[in-house]
């Protein structure tokens, strides 16, 4: 049961970082770009188990 | 639009930069290992899960050595690394493994109670990954970890943590403080689970006392000391008086009633064992010191830390000597070595007595000879923590 | 077999601290069982004066916050119940209703511990001397202990001192650590209230003294 | 040391004030700053800090994005529109009942997350049309959602700053119900009636001309049952904690989120409304993750040591004197992070000199929570406007909170400096 919980948890990361990253590609202002790799970053690092 | 383009492909190798530099180098203190040599009075070993399966190939297990004299006598359990950002628990737990010799009773040593937390470090902390100390062969290397269990093996946290069985409600990121966690729960979340394990051990074990070895902030008031419940208020106490008046100031702390999830609570609470809670004074650990080095955690020197001491508003002595890691982790031993002198003479039929390099000697000599080469140990001593 | 290995263990310290030449000056005085350990000001210094009780070997029992009434209730101390902040330890062995002879304070305020058993100042300096009072009307002996040295001293007028003063000058008998007695205080009150007082060096030399005022 | 790290902290706030100047936003100016700090302390850049640090606030950020992304389900199914509808209509006669109604409202969620900011997402944009109903001027609309938002966020049973604090303090967070509490409500009617009363409620009639019309399928149980089901949520782990594993609350906002959109009478595109609150969401989240990043360089650089050992060295009564401004501020500039940063140190000091720690955080979380209407972050204030629908001038909605902002100040202040007296409120 708590590892379904975990598992859910990675899966709404997965979803946010999903967001993130289609966010990147379609902006046209180079800052907003960066903010959304900024936020991408940690939840990237979650979902790949390295922090 | 090409400036677009290229401030996106700028940031994107930032961005991978980060990840895959940043994510590498925290993979590898997640994987890396330490090496221990099993020293002469080690008489067995154990993982922490033999008392708890449930803790079986969770990051949670840990190992256990088990020095047995052989003589009849009482047993002693001696905790390091609750807290793995308190390293010289640690320290002082592989030089009891390493050198420590049982002359009655038996001790059991857990080098890293709370080995999920030793493989990440503190967001925000700006902690060095490895310390590193020098001996005769090289260096005895150790993982710098998080006060609390590493969120990749417990997550997520709660709102509010409820402690078991209390209900005593604590910060939410305690739930992964497996120094709030005690007495535990088998069927709980992983830190429940560890200290679960843990309570069970003492029963199955007949453990008569407990040391839970820790580093404190300087600018917190309980440092120096040994923190006791009232059944081991006189044998903390007169240990503390005859080290004060032999080798260095400690003194005792009693365990207030209302803090649960602590061991020197909750294992005087649910089970016979005495607990005792040992803090020594770490200034890494405290807010206002300079960056976060190695060498900080290491000597212990911080010109911040002095300034404050020189405003009075430490609650230990401090100066250019600092407080290095060989005054750190022989204080724990020492002070294990004296509570386990007073817990036999209170405990004829229980005895526990142990010889093993501490304060005065690591002190006069480095820590350096205190551990030994794993190159050079004998085969099938070598154990990768 | 444990009071055996506890006696040889302070009687290795009683040559100790006789060798040191720091059992203080004045021979202490004789006092009787059964003997109530308690506190003036609920500083950890009760701690330590049971514990160097333990070891030397000695019955007693212990409650930090004893009213008058309940003192004279004798062993068991009547209605106590133990509690937060109320702690009742009886290890004297003796009969509950006998009454105490001796009463050994253990002198130091501390806010904190005050505060765990619900006192103040005030109320905790009322209760001593009440229990004072008692102690002088019903001869039972009473014997004043500052074990904790510089740090449980303080400027005039703060809780430290007032503490002192109120059970101090009423003592039949003053045991102080050195650096308790850095301004030779207690020597003054000594000198006024004409009880003996012995100086130590380290507290654990009071293991010694209590030895010699049982035996 | 101390030359050099102070030289650090200039070369950062110089790196920040020339990437505002160079038009770069709050957020990449923060990151700018922690950058600069990082090189000049000749530590270059350092990939596994950036990434560390990056990782502090995530837990937070996945209660933002969850608990924004249900609202928006319960908005675009027409939940909102009813719910005020209803409110309104039932209450608008009784001005003093209304008010106190919006005030709870506003205190239960920040109070149950300790996140003033999932008041404001949760509530937030709710209470504001209602308030606009009852004839208040935008700029009280605004400062009351952002000040209640605050209380929310300082009221019991969890309040963020007190458990970053007392958990590096090894306090135990026992004790606080009453110290926040008592406060919280006392200040909470303040601030409501001091709003409140001001402007003339329109004619029934009229303002439900202006509200939206809700789409033909809503009924009560529509609107309620996801919110039920979040109470739920955050309940049953407190009332049974033992019962079942940790759920966390971006679970209970996914799931209460997924029956809102379930129970829609609208059809709703959730992939383009995720994506709309991600973008919604983006400074919010970039802020939380960037102060994480640059509290980590102060860590490494020293900063954030020469920072704290700078506010306990100062005399009692300057620290006094100065938490007033030095609090907020703080949590201006790193957010939560100025509890870890002060609280802890400030808590032991504080503590040594006999004060007691439970009302001194106490009050000292009320002074944190003004920071969050401060730049750079603003962390409540931007998201009130947000939610709100506030159009002014961002400083206008700020300088209109002045009285209660006082207020506010004094009492936090006055129960840090009485916390020993105010020691028998701890229970």
């Amino acid at each position: 049961m708590a590892s379904v919980i975990t598992l859910l948890y990675y899966a709404l990361c997965v979803y946010i970082a999903a967001f993130l990253a289609l966010g990147f590609a379609r902006t046209r202002d180079w800052q907003k770009a960066a903010l959304q790799l900024v936020v991408l970053l940690p939840f990237v690092l979650r979902v790949l188990r390295l922090k | 639009m090409t400036r677009l383009i290229f401030a996106k492909i700028l940031a994107a190798c930032l961005f991978l930069a980060c990840l895959v530099g940043g994510g590498l180098e925290m993979r590898g203190l997640r994987t890396y290992k330490e090496s221990l040599v099993k020293g002469p009075g080690v008489t067995g070993t154990g993982r922490l899960s033999d008392y708890l399966p449930a803790l079986k190939g969770s990051w949670g297990d840990t190992n256990l050595y088990f020095l047995d004299s052989g003589k009849p006598g009482g047993t002693a359990l001696i905790l390091g690394g609750t807290h793995p950002n308190e390293p010289s628990s640690i320290v002082a737990a592989f030089v009891l493994v390493e050198q420590a010799l049982p002359e009655a009773g038996k001790l059991i040593v857990i080098p890293h109670y709370n080995r999920s937390g030793s493989t990440a470090t503190q967001p925000m902390g700006a902690y060095p990954q490895f310390i590193s100390i020098k001996t005769g062969w090289g260096e005895q290397k150790f993982r710098m970890g998080d006060r609390l269990a590493n969120p990749l093996d417990q997550w997520p946290d709660p709102e509010v943590y409820v402690h078991y069985p209390s209900r005593q409600m604590l910060s939410n990121v305690d739930m992964r403080n497996v120094n709030r966690t005690w007495p535990g729960r088998a069927d709980g979340a992983l830190a429940e689970r560890i200290g679960a394990a843990a309570m069970e051990l003492i029963r199955r074990e007949k453990v008569d006392f407990v040391v839970d070895t820790h580093g404190a902030e300087l600018l917190y008031p309980v440092t120096n000391c040994i923190v006791a419940p009232d059944q081991g208020a006189s044998i903390a106490q007169l240990a503390a008086l005859d080290l004060t008046a032999t080798e260095f100031e400690v003194h005792v702390e009693p365990s207030p009633a209302k803090f649960r999830g602590v061991s020197h609570r909750e294992i005087a609470d649910h089970s016979e064992a005495v607990p005792f809670l040992l803090e020594s004074p770490d200034p890494f650990l405290d807010q206002p010191t300079g960056p976060k080095t190695e060498a900080l955690e290491l000597d212990g020197k911080d010109e911040f830390l002095l300034a404050a001491a020189r405003r009075g508003l430490l609650f230990t002595d401090y100066d250019e000597k600092g407080k290095s890691m060989e005054e750190r982790a022989g204080r724990h031993i020492s002070v294990s070595r004296q509570l386990a002198a007073q817990w036999s003479l209170f405990n004829p039929e229980r005895i526990v007595a142990f010889s093993c390099p501490g304060y005065a000697e690591f002190v006069a000599n480095g820590l350096g000879p205190y551990f030994r080469d794993p190159a050079a140990a004998p085969e099938g001593s070598v154990v990768l923590e | 077999m444990k009071q055996a290995k506890l006696k040889v263990f302070s009687a290795f310290l009683c040559l100790l601290a006789y060798g040191l030449g720091a059992a203080g000056a004045q021979e202490p005085p004789k006092a009787s069982l059964p003997m109530l350990s308690t506190s003036a000001g609920q500083s950890s210094g009760a701690v330590i004066v049971n514990a160097l009780c333990d070891r030397s070997g000695l019955a007693y029992d212990y409650c930090d916050v004893p009213t008058a009434e309940q003192l004279a209730a004798g062993v068991g101390l009547g209605d106590f119940k133990t509690g937060e902040g109320f702690h009742l330890v009886s290890k004297s062995g003796a009969a509950k209703g006998t009454p105490y002879k001796t009463v050994i304070f253990a002198v130091g305020a501390s806010l904190k511990g005050m505060g765990a058993s619900g006192l103040s100042i005030d109320t905790e300096i009322a209760r001593v001397k009440k229990l004072v009072d008692y102690c002088k009307k019903n001869k039972i002996m009473v014997v004043a202990v500052h074990a904790e040295g510089k740090s449980r001293r303080g400027k005039p007028g703060s809780d430290n001192e007032l503490i002192i003063d109120a059970i101090v000058p009423s003592a039949d008998y003053v045991i102080v650590t050195a650096d308790g007695n850095f301004d030779g205080r207690f020597d003054a009150i000594a000198k006024k209230s004409g009880a003996p007082l012995s100086v130590i060096k380290q507290s654990t030399e009071l293991t010694a003294i209590l030895q010699k005022m049982f035996k | 040391m101390f030359t050099h790290v102070a030289i650090l902290l200039a070369a950062m706030a110089a790196a920040f004030a020339l990437a505002k100047l160079a038009k770069l936003s709050t957020e990449l100016s923060i990151l700018a700053m922690a950058l600069v700090g990082a090189l000049a302390a000749g530590q270059g850049i350092p990939l596994r800090h950036l990434a560390e640090g990056s990782v502090a606030y995530l837990d937070i950020c996945l209660i933002f994005v969850t608990a924004t992304l249900f609202m928006n389900v319960v908005k675009e199914a027409g939940g909102i529109d009813y719910l005020v509808r209803k409110v309104f209509i039932r209450f608008h006669k009784r001005r003093a009942v209304l008010l106190v109604i919006l005030m709870l409202l506003m205190l239960i969620p920040g109070a149950l997350t300790g996140a003033g900011s999932v008041s404001v997402l949760v509530v937030g944009g709710t209470v504001a049309l209602v308030l606009r109903g009852l004839g208040l001027k935008d700029e009280h609309v605004a400062a009351m959602v952002f000040l209640l938002a605050g209380l929310s966020a300082v009221a019991p049973p969890v309040n963020i700053w007190a458990m970053i604090t007392t958990a590096g303090t090894a306090i135990p967070y026992v004790g606080f119900e009453l110290p926040l509490g008592i406060p919280v409500l006392a200040l909470g009617l303040f601030v409501t009636f001091y709003y409140g009363m001001r402007g003339e409620a329109r004619d029934l009639g009229s303002v439900l001309a202006t509200m939206p019309e809700p789409p033909a399928g809503m009924r009560a149980w529509r609107v309620g049952a996801p919110f039920l089901l979040l109470a739920a949520f955050i309940a049953v782990p407190r009332i049974w904690p033992f019962a079942l594993p940790t759920l966390g609350l971006p679970i209970g906002f996914a799931a209460s989120g997924f029956l809102a959109w379930a129970l829609s009478p609208r059809k709703i595109d959730i992939l383009r409304l995720s994506r709309e609150t991600m973008d919604q969401l983006l400074p919010l989240l970039g802020t939380c993750i960037i102060v994480g990043i640059l509290l980590q360089v102060m860590t490494l650089n020293g900063v954030r040591g020469l920072l704290s050992l700078s506010i306990i060295s100062l005399p009692t009564v300057a620290i006094f004197l100065l938490l007033p401004v030095a609090m907020p501020l703080s949590e201006g500039i790193l957010t939560f992070g100025g509890a870890a940063v002060f609280g802890i140190p400030l808590i032991w000091t504080l503590n040594s000199i006999g004060l007691n720690p439970v009302p001194a955080l106490s009050g000292l979380s009320l002074l944190w929570m003004l920071g969050d209407a401060l730049p750079p972050t603003a962390l409540i204030g931007r998201l009130t406007v947000q939610s709100t629908g506030y159009a002014g001038r961002y400083w206008s909605f700020v300088k209109s909170c002045w009285l209660p902002w006082l207020v506010i100040t004094l009492t936090g202040t006055l129960m840090v400096v009485f916390s020993k007296q105010l020691g028998a409120l701890v229970l």
